[in-house]
């Protein structure tokens, strides 16, 4: 299966309005200030969500990011239809975004460090995991163990892709496995929850980071809370699932505001490295 | 219980199953059966002198997950399993078989246990999925089945999974990284509830019948895309219309499991667990300018490999 | 410091009386059957302090035991005295209970099996471990593992011994470092929980088995209490920190009856043996 | 801090110390006054862009306990501290340095990150003892705390304890499983407080100070028995009247610890800390023929090697 579509990159959330009302306060926000402000609103701090080349930008060096893995596109293991065909979703949601699913992974240096990064894509199907996203996680963690160099990935997904059925579950059994040689072998991997992570991503490597941070506000939880609350039958409280909230209950070691994200993860990747001639198989 | 088998009658051949199959949504269905035995009842017919453990040392002991220590014909195993109830009040009881965080921490707990001495680990996977209450959530329900995950996946002994009946989504599956991952021929195994999926996909509930169609989680269609290893034949009408040939059924292929995993070295069964759930996805990349190719079932290598 | 005194094994708690009250549920208990029905109250099952030599009796295959570290007897590094010096409290506690300390240790067999074993004696100053407590329990892990045994350990114990000051604290490290080295050797260490287990010995190596069992109604908690109670100016509720309790929190794996404790302790012996093959320092 | 000391100022000879003394009851008092440097403000005095980690990913973040990432002279190092209060609000909030089961299970996670990266790890302890509440009963206080002590004694990086106020009970040792354990001048260590000791062998809890005593537990005390292994100098009234001095003294010891610590093998180390415990406890052997000698402390043989 070929694709031939004009990729568009770099596209933002806000390609085509002026302006744009902030979902928690109200307030309208000129874009070019948006953008200029990483898409945290001015007066709340709400933190829109980001695509992942502009979370990419955002973490890495300058000009330092190479793609790996960049032409993998999803089979149609069930041939899975629901109103539409599984294909043809695929085929909309990658003229809609410009990427062929919903990870982009790649190498970069941070703070001068070399890493591996994997960035989800929430706009691409709701940054589901099917057999792609699972592939190059996977391959971006084989990457960095066999190159020796920490991985980040950052999370923003509903959970598993339901078009792929029993063959999506299994990409959580997959991606752990080749996250715990990583760990296993002394690397370090750190996990950054976005707006908002969910489902089987949480359910797997999103939850196994040696360090994880969390964007302010960001959901984050295993049951969405439609379910959640429906099962109790009655309303959640205030900040259920948010970042804040997982920070109280110690799944999330820091909440990290945006702008100070790149420094964060420089700091972590510079301190945790495992001397040289201790980089070995198995504790 | 006519069709192809292999050592321990279980069935490894989809071809062998064609005329076999219901709809996907009768197999939805039939696994969910409250009639079907479940883990308790099995455990008692299949191992002896079980003794079960309790506890997740750290919070509660959660019965919606039952674990211990039993002998599979004489042979010491730590077995964990999911339990939904045979009555309305022992599903109560038992959350209808949907764990909270300190069941999947129980768990991991007897796999530690199993992998210090080296006894075989059996799963029995039965449940809707993991429990989707705000106190789950609270407790971590997502990092509780991650950790599940991880630790089987790495675990330094041979691990048998068994869909026994309703294999519901990262519930299930934090009980199912196997070195052999069996099916009973009516269960279900699939990463969401055809419920779930109707409701998101299909824009209703009552669609369920249609995302059952589409998800395929029926045992047949799962032997045919390599996501199991092979399946325990059940009784002609079912686990439900006779218990005991049921249980006949699975300790045979329980057995041959276990023996067949002794032989294989530490390090050969870990890389193959890798090696097994590394192979699972469909994509292609015309990048590397050929079509990806779907790698053989691992459990043909594995087989070839035990008999050696 | 050598002693000399009538040491008198074999004491049962019941010596002198011809009838004990159950203080669970008031019955009069005729002596000579409530020994002969493992000091268990026949009306409510009421589980009575056992003696260290009638636990030992009861668990092992019969005249298997050997005492190991018989003669060790403490030393009274600060000087301790409250209303009584330190070793006149030692010496009235031996002459008492015709023990040198609060445990005894030594070889048996299990169902056949070759294990090693430790009881304590809470008739002994409250079950407290000093260092001669410490000492004989690592003897014993250090034992148990040279020699390829699995180790029961049977705890009563109010704690650490005051007595001995910040020594007695380290047992906690000291115990919990040769217990350590047992499991990772692929040694299993089971701990038996009884009337009552608290403070510094429920805080280390009663805590550690890998697989845990208690006896009904047995006290169970890390503070007395009467310090808990008074903590919260509350009362607690019923049952908190019995056997009972901490099986439903999740910390005991199950509470057993005294007449099955040897048949359940064998069980575990026999089925948690690695092969010798695989016998090794750390996994 | 005219004493005898060595390396990094940390003062290694008892008998250097017998004119500075105070009461044992004095020590506590002062080990207890609100006015001495708390974790929190040593942290940002003696280590470099300390970076908090939050939560034992099961339960609960305990504000009792803080740990995170620091740099020590340009090293990484994990640090793990008990955290009281400097006025009423803030010991309300970090519950008075009493933590809950989770306060454990964090420190016991942050263990794991320094093992797995190699950074060596540094505790502060300051806690009157684990927080006795039932709900901390509930969640296993004594388990957690056992567990933190077994992850400490084979936990493969360097490990430096220091009790910096009072050190209470099971609660302050769980942090105190050291290759080095170290304590400021004015600190204490004791097996239960004064308060706790007296009321059961005095019977009355007014006696705190005859219980104080009674079990030596302050610094000097330590020191020559051999629980410690150094003491880090305060300022001449005490850490209170100057904690800039207070710090730099701690810094000192610490770069001087780490150093020493980074040039020993792990296995020596791994094998060095079993020892150092292993030799604590005071008993007579008649059996064996002979009295049982107390033997050399740990640290002399450690200062000796590192020193080749
Ligand atoms: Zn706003
Ligand atoms: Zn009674």
């Amino acid at each position: 299966m070929r694709l031939r579509m004009p990729f568009r990159r770099g596209k933002t959330e806000f390609p085509s309005h002026l302006w744009t009302q902030c979902p928690n306060c109200g307030e309208m926000l000129f874009n070019k200030q948006l953008v200029r402000n990483l898409s945290v609103c001015t007066k709340c701090e709400h933190h829109f969500k980001l695509g992942a080349r502009e979370r990419i930008a955002l973490i890495v060096d300058s000009d330092s990011f190479t793609e790996r893995d960049a032409t993998l596109v999803s089979g149609d293991p069930l041939g899975f239809t629901d109103s539409k065909a599984y294909p043809a979703r695929i085929i909309e949601s990658q003229t809609k975004t410009g990427e062929r699913d919903a990870v982009i992974t790649g190498d970069a240096s941070l703070g001068g460090v070399p890493i591996t990064l994997a960035v989800m894509n929430f706009a691409f199907m709701g940054g589901s995991m099917g057999g792609v996203v699972g592939e190059k996680i996977t391959r971006a963690a084989e990457h960095a163990l066999s190159a020796r160099r920490p991985l980040i990935i950052v999370s923003a997904s509903g959970g598993a892709r339901m078009q792929e059925g029993t063959i999506a579950l299994m990409q959580l059994a997959k991606t752990v496995a080749a996250l715990t040689r990583l760990g296993d072998a002394g690397l370090l991997f750190l996990s950054v929850l976005t707006d908002p992570t969910t489902g089987g991503v949480l359910a797997s490597f999103a939850s196994l980071g040696d360090i994880i941070l969390a964007e302010p506000g960001a959901l984050i939880g295993f049951s969405g809370a439609r379910v959640t609350s429906e099962t109790i039958g009655e309303k959640l409280p205030m900040g259920f699932q948010r970042a804040e909230f997982l920070l109280e209950r110690g799944f999330v070691d820091q909440v990290v505001p945006r702008a100070q994200l790149r420094d964060r993860l420089a700091f972590f990747v510079a301190a945790c490295r495992l001397p040289v001639a201790e980089l070995r198989w198995g504790l | 219980m006519q069709a192809v088998t292999s050592d321990g009658g279980v069935i490894i051949d989809p071809a062998a199953l064609s005329e076999r199959r219901g709809s996907p949504w009768d197999a939805v269905r039939l696994a969910r059966d409250q009639r079907r035995p479940h883990s308790i009842e099995l455990i008692g017919s299949v191992f002896d002198r079980f003794q079960e453990l309790h506890g997740d040392r750290g919070y509660r002991d959660d019965p919606a997950v039952v674990c211990g220590i039993g002998e599979l014909e004489g042979r010491a195993v730590v077995i964990v399993a999911q339990q939904k109830g045979a009555s309305t009040d022992e599903n109560i009881e038992r959350n209808f078989g949907m764990s909270y965080p300190e069941g999947y921490r129980k768990a991991i707990r007897m796999y530690r246990l199993a992998e210090r001495f080296r006894l075989p680990l059996i799963t029995l996977i039965d449940t809707p999925g993991a429990y989707p209450g705000p106190e789950a959530e609270e407790r971590g329900q997502g990092e509780a089945i991650a950790k599940s995950i991880q630790v089987m996946s790495v675990l330094r002994t041979p691990i048998i999974a068994v869909v026994i009946g309703e294999g519901g989504s990262g519930g299930a599956l934090a009980l199912g990284v196997g070195d052999v991952v069996l099916m009973l021929e009516n269960a279900v195994y699939s990463v969401i509830t055809p419920e779930g999926c109707a409701a998101i996909l299909f824009r209703s509930a009552a669609e369920a019948e249609r995302a059952a169609m589409a998800m395929r989680p029926s045992a047949p269609d799962l032997l045919a895309l390599g996501i199991v290893d092979g399946l325990v034949p059940e009784p002609a009408g079912g686990a439900h219309t006779d218990h005991i040939v049921m249980s006949a059924s699975l300790k045979r292929a329980l057995v041959a499991q276990v023996e067949r995993l002794d032989r294989v070295p530490l390090a050969d069964l870990l890389s193959a667990r890798y090696d097994r759930f590394r192979a699972m996805g469909v994509w292609v990349d015309p990048g590397a300018g050929a079509l990806a190719e779907r790698s053989r079932p691992w459990w043909r290598r594995m087989l070839n490999r035990a008999r050696l």
